[in-house]
């Protein structure tokens, strides 16, 4: 194999290079994960698949403020079972890992949807346990110790492929929680889901999105969210993918440095389009080269050491 | 890829100016907005019913910064918007997507129903620009075939070929029929399409025979408009941030799904 | 009284205009204070006071990301004994609303402070309990439901002016601790103190604060407050004064929508310099009289209907 | 009040392009950023040492995008700063506050110790501009006067009047005393001083005396360096964004505070 300074390895996965495509961003179609294949993604989290499909909330479900969005989209998702084809379709012409972003209304479902994608040739399952939008899922296990072990430890259990939990910042520590999904048999922890935020208009005096609240992502969390992956990589020994806000390599370096082994990037391609996967990458790489790193994974977590 | 500049998806919430009706079903609104009046045809904004719903409307009119969309009342959102008064709000985000080109010289345009929208705003554009136009428009009956007396003012000079299904204006049959009649006689640059997609992709098939470079304009569900949800995408390409019009280099990269397949709400893909 | 339809009333204090100075900026100095009160502000909220003087952290104390800022000044002040000259003064030369920000390693010392600050004749106090980078306060206290419980009602139970509680947005659910607040006597809730951030700089590999971590402000917070702000009013009948990100009077209208009765304006000092206050309050009011509402308590929570 | 971009305030961290050694104490550390580069005499900047300090130092030179501060060893930070090598990092941010007017003809430049560098950077830029110019400096001794033979070159058509406490280069005593000395017998358009606050007051009291318009560069502790913490403040200004430069107006506002007392690290109010 070439060596290669991006390389990255995260719970068993081996990933060409570390940024890799957040959950729910155009993630329904196969044809599109190729696409950003070419521009060098190195992993792709699928959209949130539930046990039975959904429609999602009306209408607007997104809203933009300054360069962040808040979206509320509840989830539209075609269930697992009608996603199959595209993870079996994935499978055959992508060679980048394929990880399915998993959510339940019960610890069961969590289980069943994980085993099938599992099953239908997902390479890992990422556990969303914290969507700030969708009442009885994600934040109510994300939020909630106790079920958050047992949701994991079930899933763990169950499948013989990396689980990465998707943790929410909307806590009082995370690192709490990051511990007790280690404890649960975590392989990674991706850090984190969007932040709970809302957005009124003033002229109607109404809130906007239809569902009131939202998850806001985007440049303007990115401070928040980096100083989670700092708290957590001095707490946890499985690696982190970090996700919020990052938009150039600037921020990717940042997201490293603090202790992301690899990065997910979603508002960023509404912000700088589907480039912005090789932009990083070309910018990481001059990065390490200016530097004198020898390779992506070396400067994990080094603004730790102060 | 078309640009997207951060201040057209903030949403501006704006009276509306002026409604006109233009059938039963349909009617014209009017509202002020700077950064869509400097729209394209073939672009379209995102419009907010508050409390209700956001729908894509394509841009129907724009100048000297009063914007117009028409919308024919289909669901729920339509209804409420088309049931709205002079002077109530909404919310407008946009100008997004891309725009139909406009080099080309021998121009036809060929819309169905409120597909109009788009090819109406093109031809205002052009009409004055030397360029020999044929528009051929259709719909089921005669009060569904939008901005006529316009339409016959604006290609005094043109050619202008009307089908209704029922024969109650113009030729009697579907759209389609009127286009290959056409192109046995004659050849064209260009020909631009906006309508049902079975429609178009019978426009298509017909442009790919007859070798005549298509820009077709696709409607998907919208949620974001801008490229990032994923609730528009057909095959390798977002219709809100690739599209919506797509010229036929690209509809061929995507013929297995276009006139055939969509995703519903749930992502799910669903027969068109 | 002349009728002003920008006159608002929280917890009893007399406001002509609900802007208010908030905590910690510029606000050592009473000559400050009366500059912004030609401003128009409506009250003004002290630095944080405690018992002892603080010398704060070393700098870099603050940062700016964007339009926000993170700081971590760590609480520098004189001690409640130093500054009671200011106090004095202040209420010698202002005729508005003096609120002397208290905060404490204990229990006993937020009382102390509290109890001192009106004793030399501050209008109302307000309790820092939710400063997120100075260990041992703040936080410490805001984030800990029996606590907090305790510190507020040992503060109320001594003092015989408006006690508002300045909560933090670091919390799994801001409504809990808002909660447990009223519960113990507060007579307002300030919504919110900063978020928990930080910053790295990619070329030194290093953080950026000396003390790492510190507190968001600014724009880029605004949506996250603001559904602090919209929850809290579903929850609490007291007062809800909104902190956090407001700029204009855009953001102002905003946020007394969502349930505001006033707002305390920080960051837009540096961003827009102390004219903002006049220049909110003249937003206001056109807002108010273009949509036909009589004065700006008319507004308070109405985005909640919808 | 002075304007403030947010671009001037993102912290830009840069190699340390050259060091020259002034005197024992002081060393002037150049560096390259475009924003600084464009700054005005009288303005400061911000600069970081990695995980030591964050220090305001006044701009000595700028020109073609490099831009130099000349930095007197005192403290933790500053000592820090001076011992640090070509090519290592620093965080820059500003430039900030306002600057020195160059309206005036006949300019009086009055600085004490590392004072005079802002007085130089003016210096230097109002020098062509045909104006008639007396630079005093002051130190404690010879080798404390900075940049004595650049001034010299520069002022060699103009008047330049050093004084050291010891005698040991140009007039011996302080430098207030040359200052009256010289407006007894000469009238000035503008005073600018900078230096230690206790000589500046002295300069200000003497200049209301001759009723010369004076315009003195303030220092205070400074965090935020943008006008939001309040660490600098003195009277209802804050130095770093309503100064550091004022004018007689404004420090007649303040004399209660100006030369006397200032805020400590803890915002208490202590005697300078
Ligand atoms: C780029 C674009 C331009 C359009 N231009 C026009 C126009 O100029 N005039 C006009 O009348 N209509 C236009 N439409 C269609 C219009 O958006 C739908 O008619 C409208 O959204 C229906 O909403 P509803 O609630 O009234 O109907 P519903 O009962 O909710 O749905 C009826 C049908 O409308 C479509 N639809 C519903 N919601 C959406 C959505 N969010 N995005 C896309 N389609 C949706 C679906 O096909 C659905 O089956 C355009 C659509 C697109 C994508
Ligand atoms: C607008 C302005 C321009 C300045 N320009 C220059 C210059 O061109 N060259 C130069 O050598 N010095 C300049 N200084 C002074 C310089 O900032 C201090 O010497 C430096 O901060 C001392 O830091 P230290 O850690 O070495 O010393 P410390 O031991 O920390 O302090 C020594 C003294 O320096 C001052 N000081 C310390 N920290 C700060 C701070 N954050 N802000 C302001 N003063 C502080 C205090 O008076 C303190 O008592 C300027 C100061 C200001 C406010
Ligand atoms: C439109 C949209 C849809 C999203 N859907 C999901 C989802 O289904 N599951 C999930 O775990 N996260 C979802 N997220 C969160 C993103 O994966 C990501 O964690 C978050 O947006 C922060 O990263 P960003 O700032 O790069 O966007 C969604 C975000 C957006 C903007
Ligand atoms: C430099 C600075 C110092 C602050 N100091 C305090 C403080 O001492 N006590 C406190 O309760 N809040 C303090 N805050 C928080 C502000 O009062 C305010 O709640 C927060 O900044 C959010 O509002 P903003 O976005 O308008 O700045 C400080 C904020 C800043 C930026
Ligand atoms: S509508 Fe969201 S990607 Fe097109
Ligand atoms: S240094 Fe913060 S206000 Fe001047």
């Amino acid at each position: 194999m070439k060596s290669n300074s991006l390389e990255t390895h995260i719970a068993g996965l081996h990933l060409n290079s570390p940024t890799m495509l957040a959950s729910g961003i155009m993630s329904y179609s196969v044809d599109f994960f190729q696409r950003i294949a070419k521009e060098g993604v190195g992993g792709i989290v699928t959209k949130s698949i539930g046990l039975e499909s959904r429609k999602g909330f009306e209408n607007p479900t997104i809203v933009q403020i300054n360069n962040g969005f808040i979206n509320a989209m509840g989830l539209p998702n075609p269930g697992i079972a009608s996603y199959a084809n595209e993870i079996k379709k994935a499978k055959n012409v992508l060679n980048i890992p394929l990880i399915v972003s998993v959510y339940g209304f019960s610890i069961e479902e969590y289980e069943t949807v994980a085993k099938k994608a599992i099953n239908y040739g997902a390479d890992a399952v990422e556990l969303n346990v914290s969507c700030p939008h969708v009442k009885d899922t994600g934040l109510e296990i994300g939020q909630n110790p106790e079920k958050l072990f047992r949701a994991i430890k079930k899933v763990k259990n169950n499948v013989k492929k990396p689980v990465i939990v998707k943790l929410s910042p909307n806590v009082t520590n995370i690192t709490e929680f990051a511990t007790i999904a280690v404890e649960a048999g975590a392989d990674a922890l991706t850090a984190t889901n969007t932040i709970h935020a809302m957005a009124i208009d003033i002229e109607s005096t109404k809130p906007i999105l239809s569902n009131i609240f939202g998850g806001f992502s985007g440049p303007p969390i990115k401070p928040i969210i980096l100083r989670c992956v700092y708290e957590l990589f001095k707490t946890v020994t499985v690696p982190i993918i970090g996700s919020g806000g990052i938009t150039n390599w600037r921020d990717a370096i940042e997201f490293m440095l603090a202790g992301a082994s690899a990065i997910q990037i979603g508002t960023a391609i509404a912000l700088q389009n589907t480039k912005v996967f090789n932009d990083i990458n070309k910018g990481i790489k001059s990065y390490l080269k200016k530097k004198r790193f020898k390779n992506v994974e070396q400067i994990v977590g080094l603004s730790q050491k102060i | 890829m078309s640009a997207y500049l951060r201040k057209y998806n903030i949403m501006r919430t704006i009276p509306i100016l002026n409604i006109k009706t233009e059938n039963q079903t349909t009617k014209t609104i009017t509202f002020n907005d700077k950064l869509c009046s400097r729209a394209k045809p073939g672009q379209f904004i995102m419009l907010w019913i508050p409390r209700v719903d956001e729908i894509p409307l394509s841009i129907m009119n724009s100048q000297k910064g009063e914007v117009s969309v028409t919308v024919k009342a289909v669901g729920s959102a339509t209804n409420s918007l088309n049931s709205m008064k002079k002077g109530q709000n909404i919310g407008v985000r946009g100008p997004f997507g891309n725009w139909f080109s406009t080099r080309s010289n021998k121009c036809l345009l060929i819309g169905g129903g409120v597909g109009i929208v788009p090819l109406y705003f093109l031809l205002k554009k052009i009409v004055g620009d030397d360029k020999q136009i044929t528009f051929i428009n259709g719909a089921k009956t005669e009060n569904e075939l939008l901005f006529m007396s316009s339409i016959k003012i604006l290609c005094k000079n043109q050619t202008i070929l009307s089908t209704t299904e029922d024969g109650s204006y113009g030729y009697k049959g579907i759209i389609t029929e009127s286009l290959t009649k056409i192109l046995r006689q004659e050849k064209f640059d260009i020909i631009y399409a906006c309508g049902p997609e079975s429609m178009m992709r019978n426009v298509f098939d017909i442009a790919e025979l007859y070798k005549i470079p298509l820009e077709a304009s696709l409607e998907r569900l919208m949620r974001c408009g801008i490229g990032l949800c994923g609730s528009c995408v057909i095959g390798q390409y977002r219709v809100c941030r690739d599209g919506p019009i797509f010229n036929s280099k690209q509809l061929r990269k995507i013929q297995d799904e276009f006139g055939f397949s969509r995703l519903d709400f749930n992502g799910k893909k669903i027969p068109i």
